[in-house]
């Protein structure tokens, strides 16, 4: 049975969800436990590859069988690259699955929970088969399985304003899926197969490696990729689509949707038409990671003016695809180690943010940053888990932020792209600012701001939470968040550590993936020494 | 004349479908009406069905279905024997662009079908399916604004 | 070569008081166990550290890699003590012990809020403050000395007012602002050269690398500005900013533990990243050098303008750092061994001045140096403390200060820069000039009527309470008596500059 | 806004058409996607080789259930997510067998001439139209046809109901919990068949082992294999096309429709 291993992480969340459809419709209690087995089914599974991977290298399944003329049947692949980012997708999503325990909002008739879950089950379906998949066409269909549900999920809340930003998601995901799909149209028409290891083989022969169609290919899939990812000037759907969409919801879209999206651009980039081809004029890489740099500006500077919590988070996604995109495209070996990378760190600290936001808006009142007052004295644990997230974004060590930073700009130095460097700096301290903004407003509380010569007397110890109930009145319940949604913070805020420390393997794994490869194989020639 | 066969004539269903394409992107980016947007989505999808069919088009080819073995396969259960003659491909038309293409059509209505489910529940919250009135409404705090 | 000992101690030194965190907010209720656990940890601490002692002075390190895979390649979290360490490691946990005892009175005499929140942000501080000082590579120091800044911002802005808002908020915009501006490029450039090591050694990270002049200056301004804690204008501001601190936190950290964190890591750039020989090579220190000096003689004389008495002291500190990074970057053997040795002096007589200042704040609630007439009468024992802390910090005879003083003179004239030899002369008598009308006023000016004042919580007739005045007048008596034994400190700072 | 799409357009379409000289031309028996690069074509594989693979003439059949099976066994799930998604963005009180105000059907009751005459004419094409639709499933390997386009026949059969009388009799024929579940099976069947060859130690949808199932040569097998999965395919389309109409025509009550 382990050799089965990549067919079972992905039929495991399909049967669940059929299982709640078939089973359960109507109530909630009956479908959570079946999610939580799936997924957990689909996170053993994964780790089970991990470790075959690391063991043995690449696995390779050949769905019905069809092996022997390479391209005739769809092949599954999983190495270095995709093996980590299977399992942070399945880990992230049974922690957001119990984050989520009551139904997409808490505030929700809970009676459209099975819905929300078979949805649920079926992204998560989409996004472990778009990371496993070694066939262009079929990463098509199964980003089109990823954004369908990502849709319903965002349209399914109650707030007006979450079915419009839907609406736009819906234009603006079409509008780059297709043009995946007619960049996958070109290549199939430029080489005659659908396969990625044999596209690859054909691109390498001269002459197919020079024409104009697999150029225009490639800038198409690129294009399509980038609207999928939220690349800075195509991100016009993300900001409200993350904003206004029930909380359990955005705990999964925030995370792992535009990450997959940067994986995809990635195996595209090496699998497909092959480092050698991207890289072959200094030219483009050059364009793209000045792109990049405006992406982390804009992103970082537009998310210092937004006044909602997670419109600020959302707009930080943004920023943050803009460090992958532009590592990736660095040309060097330590710019896509630090892009893959970021990929795994990236996905854990916005899911610690967002989920930690998420219990903000419902338990601290509304989404308004000025209006979380006290957080570290009445929900220290939220607080603290959301001080780890915001300390990896800001990249302190030793959180996964910091190490992502701490490659990306080792290959920034290395390639000689400064303004690369700069940006990553810059974007650090600006994302310094908005935290410290808002750990001063949930320190400081709406105490009254007098001189500290004469103190009044106050009791003396540390008054307990409740209180201090007296803080403003707060509009949110006033309920303590539930263990079932604090626990995934909890664990979300140890990922991002974790992730930090055991950087070492985590990295060692990614180089072995990018061996041989030409331009990001090897570690470059040093300078100086 | 030689722009004209050796980049019109022979390539006749690229320029269609470009130019279909071309129309249903500048509808669903320009234009106002949320229904018009689904419809320039549809063509746009479309679109792309035609080019894929158009590339699996061969000279007098026929659909990909070997009738003519139908009788010997019924009697003669030799399953390993080669048939006696061998199947010429330049007969059949290429089925691969079909079978994705079936694909691109089910994604199509999925992605249609859902559109216009959320272009109602639009409808039933701002009354109005117009875009710049629904932008007006949200500016001016229209319903549960500050979630 | 001086053998390699492994052992845990290093770690558990550095965890001793970070563990103690959550053991004092467990306690919160009961401020008796709370206060106790802070004094368990530090006594705990102190011994570990002691612990080591024997192993440093004769000439070995004692190195732990906590997590070999952490950071790809070569950049584990690795800790080493070596002489500089274990002198800085020994000041910061000694003193910590005493302001604990400090801050105990201090927090009760005014009944201040949130205590729990006080004590267990110290004691993570603390912990960082160790870790800088045993860190064994770059990243670990820099891990710390981020962690430093955070857990100290806490303490800044304790009192949760206006004040406060403002001075963190200037507080971390330069502490984190330089440290990710200036400090993480360069040190991630030291690691691109040197493809990959980071760890120090008994000579400079750089000194096998073929790194030029320019690219030497640039990245020696980067590392000397990103440790911004080390106060060298421009950007010294944060340290008048985070006065607003309640007086523990500005008599331990902004005395002692984050200022000397700032010093020690530039002392570490001049000798464990680029080493002495290559920086001489290099030729560019001096830039550094005219630097601190320009920062000693302009602090000085702000010092003197200023009346609020913890600003004056404030700036008198930043003055004091620049005479120790002026020391290093003189490069000579004799400036170095005196910077080292000016560590635990100043830190002695400032932390002094600091508990005194607190101590007039407890019982009299006067704040400005004009309020300061006759509080000789009412409260001997602080102000005569006070005095013999001025001493120490200005270098004269009965107190340390002079030695390291004497020997940072030396070393400059050893490095024949009779200009910086003019500098710290200069300055010593600045530092007279705004030490000494304090006393003149507190002893021989008749006291102001003290209606004013609120009435404090004094015990004996106007002094602060007693677990004030003890603190300040041992580390008076150690300042005094480092001048008569520096025994300790002179074979431990002879380690670094002796041993290459 | 209305310059910026008109530029965004010309240039998508520059782009698209700016390697016009490198395609290949219209029909070509031998361009690359027909006739491949170099030594080997996957779609000359697929004709030369299906005969005797899965002995299914219509090589789109083959070539969509068999050997790319993986790709349809996920555009079902996207059919069957569409349908989930409408239920649960319009859905206003989802489903729990909560059944609507069941009214008495009678078509004839207002007396409207028209609607005697639709209603007469539909009741006797409507079960016509489910056998062809049956048969189009059914003969989906020797003609075009196949899983989706009966499904959609099938479903469209049901919808014939809710407009020529009303979506309430159409509702009491095909009942919301019955669609789902439906829907549910037809794609638990695509994957089940592939979980039987998981579970009997070879790849996933590999048919060629059920022969000791279907009790025929390997190669039927597959054959077999393939017609399994088009009527789990029929199922779930037949269940969401009427889906989609039911609640899109009665905005989520399925009260009354059209």
């Amino acid at each position: 049975m382990s050799e089965q291993l990549p067919a079972i992480l992905l039929v495991a969340p399909l049967f669940g969800a059929l299982l709640i459809g078939v089973a359960s419709p109507g109530d909630p209690r009956r479908a959570f436990p079946i999610v939580l087995l799936s997924l957990s089914i689909s996170l053993a599974a994964t780790v089970a590859l991990l470790t075959k991977v690391v063991s043995s290298g690449p696995v390779d399944y050949f769905l019905g069988g069809w092996a022997e003329p390479l391209g005739i049947g769809i092949q599954l692949r999983v190495d270095g690259i995709n093996a980590l980012i299977l399992v942070f997708i399945a880990l992230i999503g049974l922690l957001t699955a119990i984050f989520s325990y009551r139904g997409p909002d808490d505030g929700e008739p809970t009676d459209k929970a099975p819905l929300f879950y078979i949805l649920y089950l079926l992204l998560c379906v989409g996004l472990l088969g778009i990371t496993i998949t070694g066939d262009a066409f079929n990463v098509f269909v199964l980003v089109e399985i990823a954004s369908l549900t990502s849709y319903g999920l965002v349209a399914m809340g109650s707030s007006p304003r979450g079915t419009l930003a839907a609406f736009n998601y819906i234009i603006m995901g079409t509008i780059g899926a297709s043009f995946y799909l007619l960049g996958v149209g070109y290549l199939y028409m430029r080489t005659g197969a659908l396969n990625m290891a044999q596209i690859h083989s054909l691109i390498a022969l001269p002459e197919v490696a020079a024409s104009q169609t697999i150029l225009v290919a490639f800038l198409l899939i690129l294009v399509g990729v980038w609207i999928k990812m939220a690349f800075f000037p195509l991100y016009g759907w993300l900001p409200n689509a993350y904003t206004y969409c029930p909380s359990g919801a955005s705990g999964i879209l925030a995370p792992l949707v535009t990450k997959v999206s940067v994986y995809v651009m990635i195996r595209v980039m090496l699998s497909v038409f092959g480092a050698g081809w991207v890289f072959q004029s200094a030219g483009w890489s050059q364009t793209v990671v000045w792109l990049a740099v405006i992406a982390i500006l804009a992103g970082s500077f537009i998310a210092l003016a937004q006044v909602e919590l997670k419109k600020m988070l959302s707009y930080l996604i943004v920023a943050e695809v803009g460090y992958m995109v532009g590592g990736a495209w660095l040309a060097n070996h330590w710019g896509m180690v630090g892009a893959i990378y970021h990929i795994l760190a990236d996905a854990a600290m916005t899911l610690c943010l967002f989920l930690a936001a998420n219990i903000f808006v419902k338990h601290a009142g509304g989404g308004r940053i000025d209006r979380l007052e006290g957080l570290f004295r009445r929900m220290p644990v939220v607080a603290g888990a959301f001080v780890v997230g915001a300390l990896s974004m800001i990249g302190v060590p030793p959180t996964g932020g910091f190490f992502s930073k701490w490659y990306l700009i080792r290959g920034g130095i290395e390639a000689g792209q400064w303004p690369f460097v700069a940006a990553l700096i810059l974007s650090s301290l600006v994302n310094a600012v908005l935290f410290f903004r808002i750990f001063e407003v949930a320190h400081f509380g709406r105490k009254p701001a007098d001189g500290h010569h004469h103190h009044p007397p106050h009791a003396d110890g540390e008054p307990s939470p409740e209180q201090q109930g007296t803080i403003g009145e707060t509009t949110g319940s006033d309920r303590k968040p539930r263990l079932t949604a604090v626990a995934p913070l909890v664990a979300a805020a140890a990922l991002v550590l974790l992730v930090g420390i055991f950087s070492g393997p985590i990295v060692e794994i990614i180089r072995g993936a990018l061996q041989g490869m030409p331009h990001v194989g090897a570690a470059a020639p040093l300078i100086g020494r | 004349m030689d722009l004209l066969n050796q980049y019109l004539i022979p390539h006749f269903n690229y320029w269609a479908y470009v130019i279909l394409m071309m129309i249903g992107m500048h509808a669903m980016i320009v234009k106002n009406n949320l229904i018009k947007k689904l419809i320039g989505m549809s063509i746009f999808q479309t679109a792309i069905i035609l080019f894929y069919v158009s590339i699996g088009v061969k000279e007098g080819a026929d659909i990909p279905v070997l009738h003519h073995h139908a009788p010997e396969v019924a009697e003669s259960h030799t399953p390993a024997a080669d048939p006696h003659h061998a199947v010429d491909p330049d007969h059949y038309a290429n089925p691969l662009p079909h079978v994705l293409m079936l694909t691109a059509i089910v994604v199509g209505v999925s992605t249609l079908g859902m559109a216009l489910a959320i272009s109602q529940s639009i409808y039933k919250d701002f009354d109005t399916l117009e875009e710049n009135e629904i932008l007006a409404k949200i500016k001016q705090g229209g319903p549960g604004i500050d979630v | 070569m001086p053998t390699v000992i492994h052992s845990s101690l290093p770690l558990w030194a550095c965890l001793a008081s970070l563990l103690a965190a959550p053991v004092i907010v467990l306690f919160g209720r009961e401020p008796t166990l709370r206060e106790a656990t802070t004094f368990a940890a530090g006594l705990l601490k102190f011994g570990l550290v002691l612990a080591m002692l024997p192993w440093v002075l004769d000439g070995r390190t004692v190195e732990y890699t906590l997590i070999e895979g952490i950071g790809g390649i070569h950049a584990p979290i690795r800790f080493r003590v070596d002489g500089l360490g274990m002198l800085f490691a020994l000041v910061a946990s000694s003193l910590w012990i005493v302001t604990s005892l400090y801050a105990v009175g201090y927090m009760r005499g005014l009944h201040e809020h949130s205590q729990t929140r006080f004590f267990a942000f110290f004691a993570i501080s603390l912990s960082a403050t160790l870790g800088v000082a045993f860190a064994g590579n770059l990243l670990t120091l820099y891990l710390f000395y981020e962690m430093l800044s955070l857990s100290t911002w806490p303490l800044v802005t304790h009192h949760q007012d206006k004040e406060a808002r403002s001075g963190g908020r200037t507080y971390l915009a330069y502490l984190v602002g330089t440290s990710i501006g200036f400090a993480l490029p360069a040190l991630i450039y030291t690691w691109v050269k040197t493809g990959g090591e980071i760890s120090f050694g008994p000579e400079g990270i750089l000194a096998s690398t073929d790194i030029g002049p320019a690219q030497g200056m640039i990245l020696l301004l980067a590392f000397v500005f990103g440790f911004s804690k080390a106060g060298l204008m421009p950007f010294h501001s944060w340290l008048p900013a985070a006065m607003v601190a309640p007086t523990p936190v500005s008599a331990l950290l902004h005395a002692v533990a984050v200022v000397k964190v700032g010093v020690f890591c530039v002392i570490r750039v001049f000798t464990g990243v680029f080493g002495v020989d290559l920086l001489s090579r290099l030729g560019v220190a001096t830039v550094i050098s005219w630097i601190a000096g320009f920062t000693v003689l302009a602090s000085s004389l702000i010092a003197m303008s200023q009346d609020n008495l913890k600003r004056r002291l404030a700036f008198s500190t930043i003055g004091q750092l620049a005479y120790i990074v002026l020391g290093v970057s003189l490069l000579s053997g004799h400036a170095v061994q005196g910077s080292m040795m000016h560590i635990a002096m100043h830190a002695f007589g400032k932390i002094t001045l600091f508990f005194c200042a607190g101590a007039i704040f407890v019982a009299t609630g006067r704040k400005y140096v004009s309020q300061l007439d006759g509080l000789g009468r009412r409260m001997p024992v602080t102000m005569a403390a006070f005095a013999i802390g001025a001493l120490s910090v200005t270098g004269l005879p009965p107190t340390g200060g002079l030695l390291s003083k004497f020997y940072l003179v030396w070393g400059a004239a050893e490095a024949h820069q009779p200009a910086l030899l003019a500098v710290y002369l200069i300055s010593s008598v600045l530092n007279g000039v705004y030490f000494f009308p304090i006393i003149h006023r507190a002893f021989f000016r008749p006291p102001i009527d003290a209606g004013e004042d609120t009435p404090g919580t004094g015990c004996c007739a106007g002094e602060a309470p007693l677990a004030c005045v003890v603190p300040l007048s041992i580390t008076a008596v150690a300042s005094v008596l480092l001048f008569f034994f520096p025994g300790l400190l002179y074979d431990l700072s002879a380690l670094m500059t002796g041993g290459k | 806004m209305k310059w910026i799409g008109l530029i965004a357009v010309v240039l998508t379409g520059a782009l698209l058409l700016s390697a016009v000289g490198d395609f290949p031309d219209f029909g070509d028996p031998k361009s690359p996607a027909n006739g491949g690069v170099g030594d080997f074509s996957v779609s000359q594989y697929y004709i030369t080789h299906t005969e005797q693979d899965t002995k299914v003439p219509n090589v789109v059949t083959a070539v969509l259930a068999d050997y790319r099976g993986y790709d349809t066994m996920f555009e079902t799930t996207v059919i069957f997510i569409a349908g989930i998604g409408i239920i649960a963005i319009l859905r206003s009180h989802p489903p729990g067998g909560r059944r609507g105000p069941a009214h008495p059907i009678d078509a004839t009751v207002d007396g409207d001439h028209q609607r005697i005459i639709i209603g007469i004419t539909c009741r006797i094409m409507i079960p016509i139209i489910q056998i062809f639709a049956l048969y189009v499933v059914a003969h989906g390997h020797h003609s075009p046809g196949g899983g989706f386009q009966g499904g959609v026949m099938l479903g469209a059969s049901f919808i014939l109901i809710g407009l020529s009388r009303d979506l309430q009799a159409a509702l009491a024929r095909f009942s919301e919990r019955r669609f789902i579940v439906l829907a549910c099976l037809g794609v638990a069947i695509y994957a089940g068949f592939g979980l039987l060859c998981l579970l009997l130690e070879r790849n996933f949808l590999d048919y060629g082992v059920l022969d000791g199932f279907f009790h025929t040569d390997p190669v039927m097998a597959r054959s077999h294999g393939i017609f399994a999965v088009e009527v789990g395919v029929a199922f779930t389309v037949t269940a969401i096309m009427f889906a989609i109409y039911a609640n899109l025509s009665s905005k989520g009550r399925l009260d009354e429709g059209l």
